[in-house]
């Protein structure tokens, strides 16, 4: 019985020690780690890389984990910048929010599919496994195979929230752990149908117009095409040093135009 | 100096029971308490898996582990029991050197590769030849049942060679044919360490997660035919362990019980047969 | 029911063993030749030693080799000493008792331990619990608990390979059991303990569910163990599955595949020597 | 003067099988002692215990004692590593370690913590000689220990243990894998080695024990069946079994 607990002692020693000698991220010169939504993950990476490349005195240190995450990380200082692809909830404000972008929701079927346009309803009813083929809605081919989000993502919330409304996404759905996961089986299999990050739509794919609204930048800022949602980046206080500079950066011309270029709305519209 | 040494080698042999310890301590930690609020039976019997709005069953997930594993074994144990016997009994040693490593060698391959190439190459096939989406049971059931083909054949290698000559030459002395004395003698004799061998396999296609993820489509639902989407206990933990939080992830954990479990029941029965093989 | 001729029986038996045997070999054969032929073009000296760039849809992997060989070595460094260590406690200065069967099973139990289990105890523990972030060392940790079984294992069969007259000589010379064992055991048990410790590198390096929820998946180089690092196959993972940088993952693919079958090549070769040494 | 003395001491393996029974025997300083007897007698047995060897199985127990200049071999206040030092041992097949010869023969004097390169070459050069090994080999000191045919492998195995420059030297059938010009060699070495040196022979063959041993005993299944002076024993054994072993008679 003692030999146990001495041992066990042991092994918790050596685990704090390790965790001891942690370096401070908040140190300077140290690496500033951004985390949360995983939609916002590859934006900000490429934002980071460009940030970088410009001075390489900073060390930005870019991780996913999901909205909830990021807002979590960012409230218990985890992280520095916290990421997040839906509004907050009520409980979860208090946070500094900048709006660096906001994103379209494209629903997307491969390329090939004659399908131009659905409304809501008739997405929200896919979805749900009211439809079994194509057909029933207009379209042409066989069983519609329709790829979802998994439970927990930012961008199955925003999904639900918009389209689905009180309805469920059918358990039979096929679920990918990314938005670009869901991109590739899309361009792959012409009988399928998923919802991504409009940034993320390219020319393998092609994104349906709702309720008679193009899934476009344009469509978006007028107001006409309903599934956007902002990305937010989450700070405790007001954003100071590496925060502030990347912050900057993103919210300046270059950064914006990195957005836009990316197929997202800039956040200063 | 020397009993200093003993004791420290003492604490460094018991740690590996810790580690197993702490491990299983922390799983259970995190999803025990989850299980006795939610309740075993509303879990393990539930089908509905909406974790964000309070549904937690994960009946479809470990039938959806137990199909593809057994998919699995339907695919891995004749191509690689027929492999270890025709290696052992039917070729030349020669052949059986070079072959054996070259084998083993593959249980190295990264099961991602699998994985990706089950997504390039299998998972059309079957959507253009078979229909359904091709993400799917069978999709999953052959990748699985290729990556444990190494594990199965290098074992079951190893325990046809273990029967001993004289049972061969025994019956061959009685004008049994080869093909008699394999079916009749060779693996009667070496039934138990064939069902190790299986158990091991079965053992890996459970465990595995990546190479799954990639190719079954993950819907939480009980599949209708082998062309329909699953979801394996272990794909739920890697899919939505990235994002979940709360009762979310408390409800992952529980899942990672489920599975441990399920593997350690596993592990007895195999070290059970290995013991009985001994004896 | 029909009688077949034994004489034909045997044919026909024969002949499907060897189309089921060519069918398995080929498949795995095929495995490895499509993922080189797709991959070895893309693998130049560019891309081994340049940075991801547009998120890994283009540049090289060079960030990503860093990442993979601190995590292993970190690995490594925890779980050669623990491993060997057992090993020696295990075989040298005890006799086989209660106890020494419970950490055998300890070991077993935790070789059967599926990696997404780990993954999930890494993230609960190192990352959160020991609030050591996604980093290089959290991943480190979890692959050390993973290869554990593998060097206690290996070291345990290199060390019992060693002559009992050797330790006789050194004990009766005055040799103390820890200069026995450092001085006569452990340089005779060193071939099969490198080995283990070869294969065990091999696994890290192939491995994603106990990696990716541990160590992260930044793009960057790591620049300390606490930074987060994307590993190979964590890179491989995310560019199958996330991108059509298929030349990009094809190329990952055939480096990861190359350095594996490479350490596991050099592993099974110092292990037939050190078996026809024995025998 | 007495070296060794063996007062009633029996020993049991783990489960109680009875290896040595009630033995009573004593070794002088430089004196031979042969002990004969078949498979199985005991003779091993009492070697391994005169050096503690038996320590590291699991469950035994003994009888009696055995002393070493007057103090119990088995009591606290005998550190088993130094008494095996002072104890040396020659096995039954020759184990050289995978090493160079010279090493090999420095094995022991570095486990006792003897530093330094010219000590050492005195320590193997001493051993080397001492078993009349070293005009064998004393130009390929550095090679391996392993190449070396088995009676001079045997011999270096004497030189290793006289390279700790022990007081006595147990000999488990150092001779029984050897031809008889290897036997010879070693039967000579000892010889010369009794001038300084307690020496325990085991040994199967009658004949060897006739020529080199000061004094003989004969064990059989744990008993010691007759115990005396070599001449004594080969001519007038008193046991009628120590009669038909010597004679050839025996099973």
């Amino acid at each position: 019985m003692f030999r146990t607990a001495a041992i066990l002692v042991f092994a918790a020693c050596l685990l704090s020690a390790a965790a001891c000698q942690r370096a401070d991220p908040n140190a300077a010169g140290g690496v500033m780690t951004v985390a949360g939504s995983t939609s916002i993950q590859p934006f900000a990476e490429m934002l980071a890389e460009e940030f970088m490349a410009g001075h390489p005195e900073f060390n930005i240190n870019i991780q996913g984990g999901g909205s909830s995450a990021g807002i979590r990380a960012a409230q218990n200082g985890a992280a520095q910048i916290g990421m997040s692809s839906r509004n907050l909830k009520e409980k979860e404000k208090g946070l500094h929010e900048t709006a660096i972008a906001s994103d379209g929701i494209a629903v997307i079927v491969h390329r090939d599919n004659p399908l131009r346009g659905l409304s809501r309803a008739e997405v929200a009813g896919i979805f749900a496994g009211d439809y079994k083929s194509w057909k029933e809605i207009g379209g042409e081919g066989g069983t519609i195979h329709f790829v979802a989000r998994e439970e927990g993502s930012g961008t199955r919330g925003a999904f639900e929230e918009m389209v689905m409304g009180d309805r469920e996404i059918s358990l039979r759905a096929l679920v990918q752990a990314s938005n670009g996961a869901v991109r590739e089986i899309i361009a792959r299999d012409p009988a399928s149908i998923g919802y991504i990050s409009l940034g993320l739509v390219d020319d393998r794919v092609r994104a349906l117009a709702v309720d008679g609204a193009e899934a476009t930048r344009r469509q978006i800022m007028d107001g006409q095409y309903k599934l956007s949602r902002p990305f937010l980046f989450l700070s405790r206080e007001e954003p100071t040093g590496t925060a502030k500079a990347f912050i900057d950066f993103i919210m300046g011309p270059r950064g914006q135009e990195l957005l836009s270029s990316e197929g997202l709305i800039p956040g200063g519209q | 100096m020397e009993k200093l040494i003993e004791k420290g080698l003492l604490v460094i042999a018991y740690s590996s029971i810790a580690i197993l310890f702490i491990i299983t301590f922390f799983i259970f930690k995190e999803g025990l308490p989850f299980i006795f609020r939610e309740g075993l039976g509303t879990i393990l019997g539930g089908v509905e898996w909406r974790p964000t709005k309070g549904e937690f069953g994960i009946l479809p997930m470990v039938v959806g582990s137990l199909l593809v594993t057994g998919g699995a074994l339907v695919i891995g144990v004749p191509l690689g029991l027929s492999c270890a016997v025709f290696l052992v009994e039917f070729s030349k040693p020669k052949v059986r050197r070079i072959l054996k490593p070259a084998i083993e060698l593959l249980a190295g391959i990264p099961s991602v590769v699998y994985g990706f190439l089950g997504v390039i190459l299998l998972v059309p096939l079957i959507r253009v030849h078979l229909g359904g989406p091709g993400l799917s049971l069978l999709a999953g059931s052959i990748i699985l049942g290729i990556m444990i083909l190494p594990t199965i054949i290098s074992i079951s290698i190893d325990v046809l060679e273990a029967v001993p000559q004289s049972y061969r030459e025994g019956s061959i002395a009685l004008g049994a044919t080869t093909t008699q004395t394999v079916s009749m003698v060779v693996l009667k004799a070496a039934r138990s360490g064939i069902v190790t061998a299986v158990i091991l396999g079965m053992g890996r296609a459970i465990g595995e997660t990546m190479a799954v993820i990639m190719v079954t489509g993950n819907a939480v639902a009980f599949p209708g035919s082998i062309l329909d989407s699953i979801r394996t206990l272990t794909s739920n933990i890697g899919i939505e362990l990235a994002y979940a939080s709360g009762d979310h992830q408390e409800a992952l954990f529980a899942t990672g019980v489920v599975l441990f479990v399920m593997i350690m029941v596993l592990n007895l029965v195999a070290s059970m047969t290995r013991k009985k093989r001994i004896r | 029911m029909i009688r077949l001729d034994p004489a034909l029986s045997q044919k026909l038996v024969r002949w499907v063993l060897v189309s089921l045997t060519a069918l398995t070999v080929s498949i795995l054969v095929f495995i490895i030749t499509y993922v080189l032929l797709k991959g070895l073009p893309v693998l130049g000296w560019e891309f081994l030693s340049t940075g991801a760039v547009d998120a890994g849809r283009g540049g090289g992997i060079f960030p990503f080799i860093v990442s993979t060989v601190f995590i292993t070595v970190v690995a490594l460094a925890i779980a050669t000493p623990l491993g060997v260590g057992t090993a020696i406690y295990l075989t040298e200065y005890t006799r086989e008792t209660a106890a020494t069967r419970v950490v055998r099973f300890a070991a077993e139990c935790l070789a059967g331990i599926p990696s997404i289990i780990l993954g999930l105890f890494g993230f609960i523990t190192f990352v959160l619990f020991l609030k050591l972030g996604w980093s290089i060392l959290s991943g480190g940790l979890t692959l050390a608990i993973m290869v554990l079984p593998t060097i206690i294992r290996t070291s345990e069969e290199a060390i019992i390979a060693v002559p009992q007259n050797r330790r006789d000589v050194s004990t009766s010379l005055g040799g103390t059991r820890w200069q026995t064992v450092t001085r006569v055991v452990l340089p005779g048990a060193l071939p099969g303990i490198v080995t283990g410790i070869m294969l065990s590198v091999g696994r890290c390096i192939g491995e994603t569910a106990a990696v990716i929820f541990t160590a992260g998946s930044a793009l960057g180089t790591p620049t300390s163990i606490f930074a987060s690092g994307r590993t190979l196959a964590v890179h491989f993972y995310i560019l199958a599955t996330e991108t059509d940088a298929f030349g990009m993952a094809y190329g990952t693919a055939a480096a990861l595949i190359i350095a594996i079958l490479t350490i596991n090549t050099l592993a099974y070769w110092m292990m037939h020597r050190i078996m026809r040494k024995y025998s | 003067m007495e070296k060794i003395r063996v007062k009633g001491f029996g020993f049991a393996y783990q489960g109680g099988s009875v290896a040595l029974e009630n033995i009573n025997l004593s070794v002088m300083r430089n004196e031979i002692l042969g002990i004969m007897g078949p498979a199985q007698s005991g003779k091993s047995t009492l070697l391994r215990c005169l050096n503690r060897m038996v320590d590291a199985l699991p469950g035994t127990s003994r009888k009696g004692s055995i002393t070493l200049d007057g103090a119990d071999i088995f009591s606290g206040e005998i550190d088993p590593d130094d008494l095996r030092r002072r104890v040396g041992m020659v096995f039954d097949v020759p184990v050289p370690l995978p090493r160079s010869i010279y090493e090999n023969v420095a094995y022991g004097p570095k486990l006792h913590g003897v530093r330094g390169r010219k000590k050492l070459d005195e320590l193997v050069e001493f051993g080397l000689r001492s078993a009349i090994l070293w005009d064998e080999v004393k130009d390929r000191l550095g090679t391996s220990a392993l190449r070396l045919s088995g009676g001079q492998q045997q011999r270096l195995c004497i030189a290793r243990t006289l390279a700790l420059d022990p007081e006595v030297i147990l000999l488990d059938e150092p001779c029984s894998g050897l031809d008889p010009i290897s036997t010879l060699k070693i039967e000579e070495a000892l010889s010369e080695l009794k001038s300084k040196y307690t020496i325990i022979i085991v040994t199967n063959n009658t004949k060897q024990a006739a020529r080199v041993s000061d004094k003989a005993a004969y064990f059989l299944m744990g008993e010691l069946v007759e115990y005396g002076r070599t001449k004594q024993i080969f001519t007038v054994p008193r046991d009628r079994r120590t009669d038909d072993y010597i004679s050839g008679r025996f099973g």
